[in-house]
């Protein structure tokens, strides 16, 4: 069940999605050939802005863009709609956008515990 | 005449509203016959209490599609031979409509969403007054006729599962007579049209699956029809006009 | 089995990218969970990365990205389809997009191991 | 226990149509348009609105004369002539005359778009039996068009829809000075549902399909004009069936067989073989395949009786000879069409035969589409008059939507002086629900032989080509068919959806019809246009041209009459066009297509 809106939100989030991504798998596949360590690359994201904004913007645009997503399936598959159907794509954002701050503040700015 | 030389097995779908079964029945094979003369044998000559819908024989009215082997298609111009390789036929009421009885559906849905889409022009000269001249190569005027000899026969609206997971989706060939109605330079309502197709049912709700381009029997292309839609919505939405 | 009416390329491709939006929706908040080990418990985390150096998880990885390379490259197409004036190629465009995620991740695959 | 009296449904409204083509739904916008608000209208139709009908199928186009040179009195003229001076002159001026507004109502108001020059204006061209480029068309499937628009309009309206409501009967007042309603079979439930209304407009479409090959759609089978005779009203011109030359023939068992295959292969140059296969139009007309249709189609006709006959009983098409890809660009849908039944049109040979295609008898009415009796209204084909004894290409629909918005129009404004429902007779009502409920009282056994029986008859007998003899045998033989009809029954099971019963209905009306068609036929004894005599080669004295008229009798006993044609507007021989107008406007036409017979 999408209006415009709700389109129109998902394929921004898209498009500002697949620079984010992609990027991503360069890096990762940067990483793993170079045989970073965990520690190793936590140790050049954290502290950064930078990669605060990269991860923290596609945090919110996956959030918006699978809450959506999964909502028109949700309503394809089972039939449900109105008030409830809101409530689950906005719960659903919501709840990946916590899920992914944490995550972001754990690999930018929290320092770790001892180790 | 040519002699039936064997007969071919066909299921039929056969029940009241939501509950049915399918039941078998050997029918003369002929030359040239298409699948509603197989429907038709059987209620002339084995069951005559079998329903079904017809009207022009010819591919022209859109009220004999049905479900053949599992895919929607008309009846009355599709020949046996092309569907039967295998010497199956199985023929149930096309897909995503309440059924009536046995083959005939309930098209009612069909149309009232034809009507909620706004595709019904908007006048914009009365009969008072000349024809408007119409440049035949004009580019908007072609988007119009690519889909204007759609015969609302509802196949592709069977071939749709977005149709069949969403009630309100008003489906591809509604969404293709509204896009005809946007690119004709005599309809005064595209604004209007613009706003009935982007509600909860509208076009953006297509995902591009395709079956309706795949399926209509005019080798029409709704899906092309439903992404000019959603570039003119967006544009709308864009300006501040939607 | 697909039913008949969705036996075509472009109901295909489709098929593709809703699974696949699905199965990263469903990764995604185990991916969020172990990053935020980083945070609670370092060593959990450092088994982690270790764990990944399986070859069973180094498939699935391969696999993720595969997934997520369909999806993306999934979605562009369709926003093509969408916006871009429209060209009688999509069946070739939808089977392009495949041909790039499976070489995308193929890329990836074999980089990792 | 409920009488059958108390089983019946009632329902009220105040305008009813039955129909949903050209006619029936143009009647339902304009009396939208001019009844005073809050009139309650509502649309039955045997099939579903818009889907059923002929309108839908026509494929040439839309005759209407737009300037350029062509006028109102040529289109006229050409009429006139084309119904060998037949026609209700009238009724054609009208006809003529109105089709201008209609035309741009079509395109302006209903949002039709007929084909343009490159200049931006209509395209038109000329059918045979035209001395203008008069025919508005879109592609060759016109009727697509028009109907699909004027759907749209009347289902975005506040009209009721009663669809899958088959009409079986006109019940009159009481005292027979009006009609009070419809009785109708939901034909989903099987129920009946009698509907009052203050008028009723019959749009049924006539459609000849009691013939062995026919071209109309399904669900046309000329219940309206049989439930007219019933009513007591005059019909005119009973014996006038138009043939179309070229019909598919694809054997008995197949529904294609009888759809036309389009006159525009002939023209392009298409050959004629017997199933000797040799051409043999040359034989009969100097013109050879490109002569008038009832001229060729008389030729295909006695070629079959000579039995110099295809497989399958007809003779062949064959276009292979004008380049196979030439064929298949230039019929793009004729070649379509056959190859999707299994004919390579383009390359192979297609057999065909002549096709019983559009009826010309009808209820006699006035030019504001009143009937013989107060509340009641004819349009489209099933009302005479128009045509005479031939309708050109092209007159059809033009005919259908001018007559039904004209009654929409005269309903709307004549509802004022209706102010009360009125009350059925309820032993007529009685009367016709026992008498379709017959077939459930009778053994239940196979319609199809019976219905092909009627066919052959028909065909045998009462077709292309018609003798005194032929049709007394004929009417004899549907004697004995119709008893055997009565005594055929259709098994209890369910009544709803049942279309074995509707078959047995629509044997009824067809039988009744078929009557008439041949009575008329022995009661005119010349040939004029469709009719043709062997023993009455000749049309006759066109001064003293005269009409058939049929009335049934309350006892059922049919009289045939014949009645003066009056000259109201222009006399044979004379012309209402300037004296130094051209004889065509048409640009070099071919000679053998300028007379007229064309039945598009
Ligand atoms: C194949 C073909 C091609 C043609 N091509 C042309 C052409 O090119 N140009 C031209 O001018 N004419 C053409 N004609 C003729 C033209 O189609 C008709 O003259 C005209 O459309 C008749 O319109 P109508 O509204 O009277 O009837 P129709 O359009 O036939 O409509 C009749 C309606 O009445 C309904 N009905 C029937 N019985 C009942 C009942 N018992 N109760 C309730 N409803 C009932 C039917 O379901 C249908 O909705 C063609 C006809 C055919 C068959
Ligand atoms: C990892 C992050 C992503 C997740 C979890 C995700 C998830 C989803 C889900 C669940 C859907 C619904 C699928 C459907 O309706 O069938 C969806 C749809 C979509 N996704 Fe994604 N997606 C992600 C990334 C992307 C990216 C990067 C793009 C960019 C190109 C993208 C483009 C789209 C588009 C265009 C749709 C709409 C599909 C449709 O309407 O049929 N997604 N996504
Ligand atoms: S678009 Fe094609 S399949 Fe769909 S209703 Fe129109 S003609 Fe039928
Ligand atoms: S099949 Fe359905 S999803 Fe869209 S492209 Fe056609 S409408
Ligand atoms: S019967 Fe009219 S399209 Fe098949």
């Amino acid at each position: 069940m999408l209006t415009l809106r709700l389109y129109m939100l998902q394929r921004i989030t898209a498009l500002l999605m697949a620079p984010l991504v992609l990027g991503h798998i360069g890096v990762m596949i940067y990483a793993v050939q170079g045989g970073l360590s965990a520690a190793e690359i936590l140790g050049r994201t954290q502290g950064s802005v930078f990669w605060f904004s990269f991860y923290g913007l596609f945090v919110l645009a996956v959030s918006v863009h699978a809450a959506i997503g999964l909502r028109t399936i949700l309503h394809e598959v089972t039939g449900l709609s109105g008030r409830l159907l809101m409530f689950f794509t906005w719960g659903t954002a919501l709840g990946l956008s916590v899920l992914g701050m944490r995550a972001i503040l754990a690999v930018t700015f929290l320092t770790r515990g001892v180790s | 005449m040519n002699e039936p030389v064997k007969t071919r097995r066909v299921s039929i779908w056969r029940g009241e509203g939501e509950t049915g079964q399918f039941e078998t029945y050997d029918v003369p094979a002929y030359d040239n016959q298409t699948v509603l003369d197989v429907v038709s044998h059987i209620q002339h000559y084995i069951d005559p209490s079998l329903s079904y819908r017809f009207a022009c024989r010819v591919g022209m009215c859109g009220s004999c599609a049905m479900m053949v082997n599992g895919e929607p298609r008309w009846t009355c111009r599709t020949h046996v031979n092309k569907v039967a390789g295998q010497d199956v036929l199985e023929i149930a009421p096309l897909r995503n409509l309440p059924v009536i009885k046995d083959l005939a559906t309930n098209m009612d849905p069909f149309f009232d969403k034809w009507v909620k889409a706004e595709a019904v022009h908007h006048s914009s000269a009365s009969r008072d007054e000349e024809m408007m001249v119409v440049l035949p190569d004009d580019a908007e005027r072609k988007k119009a006729d690519a889909g204007i000899e759609c015969i609302n026969c509802a196949v592709c609206y069977a071939a749709c599962d977005t149709v069949a997971g969403n009630a309100d989706y008003l489906g591809p060939a509604a969404l293709q007579r509204a896009w005809t109605l946007y690119n004709d330079a005599r309809d005064a309502g595209k604004q209007t049209i613009l706003e009935a197709v982007s509600g909860a049912g509208g076009c953006h709700n297509c995902h591009a699956q395709g079956g309706c381009s795949h399926y209509c029997p005019n080798e029409l292309n709704p899906m092309q029809a439903i992404a000019g839609l959603k570039q003119a919505t967006t544009r709308a939405m864009l300006k501040g006009k939607l | 089995m697909i039913r008949p009416h969705r036996r075509h390329p472009l109901f295909l491709a489709f098929l593709l990218h809703r699974t696949s939006g699905i199965l990263l929706a469903l990764f995604l908040p185990v991916h969020f969970w172990v990053l935020s080990l980083a945070l609670t418990d370092a060593a959990a985390f450092d088994g982690f990365i270790r764990f990944t150096d399986l070859a069973v998880v180094k498939l699935a990885e391969g696999l993720l990205i595969f997934l997520l390379a369909v999806h993306i490259f999934g979605g562009l197409r369709l926003m093509a389809l969408e916006w871009l004036p429209w060209t009688a190629m999509q069946k070739q465009l939808a089977a392009g997009a495949i041909a790039l995620s499976c070489f995308v991740s193929a890329t990836f695959f074999l980089q990792v191991i | 226990m409920t009488t059958l009296l108390e089983s019946c449904e009632r329902h009220d409204t105040d305008i009813l149509i039955l129909g949903s083509g050209g006619a029936g739904l143009f009647a339902a916008l304009h009396a939208q348009q001019t009844a005073p608000a809050g009139t309650k209208i509502s649309l039955a139709v045997k099939g579903l609105i818009g889907k059923s009908g002929c309108t839908r199928m026509v494929q040439g186009g839309y005759n209407v004369a737009l300037g350029g040179g062509d006028t109102v009195e040529r289109h006229f003229m050409d009429t006139v002539i084309g119904g060998k001076w037949l026609p209700d002159q009238d009724m054609a001026w009208r006809l003529c005359e109105q089709a201008v507004v209609r035309i741009r109502e079509l395109e302006n108001e209903v949002g039709c778009f007929f084909d343009r020059n490159m200049d931006g204006s209509l395209h038109q061209k000329a059918f045979a039996g035209q001395t203008a480029d008069r025919t508005v068309h879109k592609g060759d499937l016109t009727g697509i068009e028009i109907i699909s628009r004027l759907m749209e309009q009347v289902l975005s309206q506040p009209i009721e829809k009663l669809q899958e409501h088959r009409a079986i009967a006109f019940v009159p007042t009481k005292d027979k000075s009006a009609l009070a309603g419809v009785l109708f079979i939901d034909m989903r439930s099987g129920g009946f549902r009698f509907v009052r209304a203050k008028t009723v407009l019959m749009a049924t479409g006539g459609g000849p399909t009691m013939y062995k090959y026919h071209t109309p759609s399904g669900d046309k089978t000329m219940d309206g004009l049989s439930m007219a005779l019933r009513l007591g009203l005059e019909v005119r011109d009973m014996e006038m069936v138009q043939f179309h030359p070229t019909g598919l023939l694809a054997g008995e068992h197949t529904r294609m067989t009888g759809t036309v295959l389009e006159e525009g292969l002939r023209g392009a140059g298409g050959h004629l073989l017997n199933g000797g296969d040799r051409r043999f139009m040359y034989d009969y007309d100097s013109s050879g395949e490109r002569a008038t249709r009832d001229v060729v189609s008389r030729a295909i006709y006695a070629e079959m009786r000579k039995s110099n006959a295809s497989p399958n009983g007809g003779v062949f098409i064959s276009m292979a000879h004008l380049g196979p890809d030439h064929v298949r660009t230039q019929f793009k849908g004729m070649v379509k069409r056959c190859a999707d039944s299994g004919f390579d049109l383009a390359a192979g040979k297609v057999e065909v035969v002549p096709t019983a295609h559009y009826f010309m008898g009808g209820v006699i009415v006035d030019t504001d589409t009143r009937a013989g009796i107060e509340g009641l209204y004819v349009a489209g084909e099933d009302a005479g008059g128009a045509h005479g004894s031939n309708r050109l290409g092209g007159n059809g629909v033009a005919n259908s939507t001018v007559y039904g918005g004209i009654a929409g129009d005269v309903m709307g404004r004549d509802i004022h002086k209706f102010t009360q429902l009125r009350d059925p007779d309820n032993e007529v009502l009685e009367q016709e629900m026992a008498a379709a409920l017959l077939p459930f009282s009778c053994p239940s056994v196979p319609l199809q032989p019976i219905r092909q029986t009627l066919q052959n008859i028909m065909w045998d007998h009462v077709g292309v080509m018609r003798t005194q003899a032929g049709m007394e045998a004929g009417l004899e033989k549907l004697d004995e068919l119709s008893a055997e009809v009565m005594a055929s029954g259709v098994s209890q099971d369910s009544r709803a959806f049942n279309l074995t019963w509707h078959d047995w209905l629509n044997l009824r009306s067809l039988c009744d019809i078929s009557h008439v068609i041949a009575k008329a036929g022995i009661a005119r004894e010349n040939s004029r246009g469709a009719h043709f005599r062997e023993d009455f080669p000749e049309a006759g004295d066109l001064h003293d041209s005269y009409f058939t008229v049929a009335k049934q009798a309350e006892d059922g006993a049919l009289t045939i009459s014949r009645r003066d044609v009056a000259f109201t507007i222009v006399s044979p021989g004379e012309t209402i066009l300037p004296e130094d107008a051209p004889a065509t406007l048409v640009a070099s036409p071919p000679p053998q297509m300028t007379e007229a017979n064309a039945s598009q």
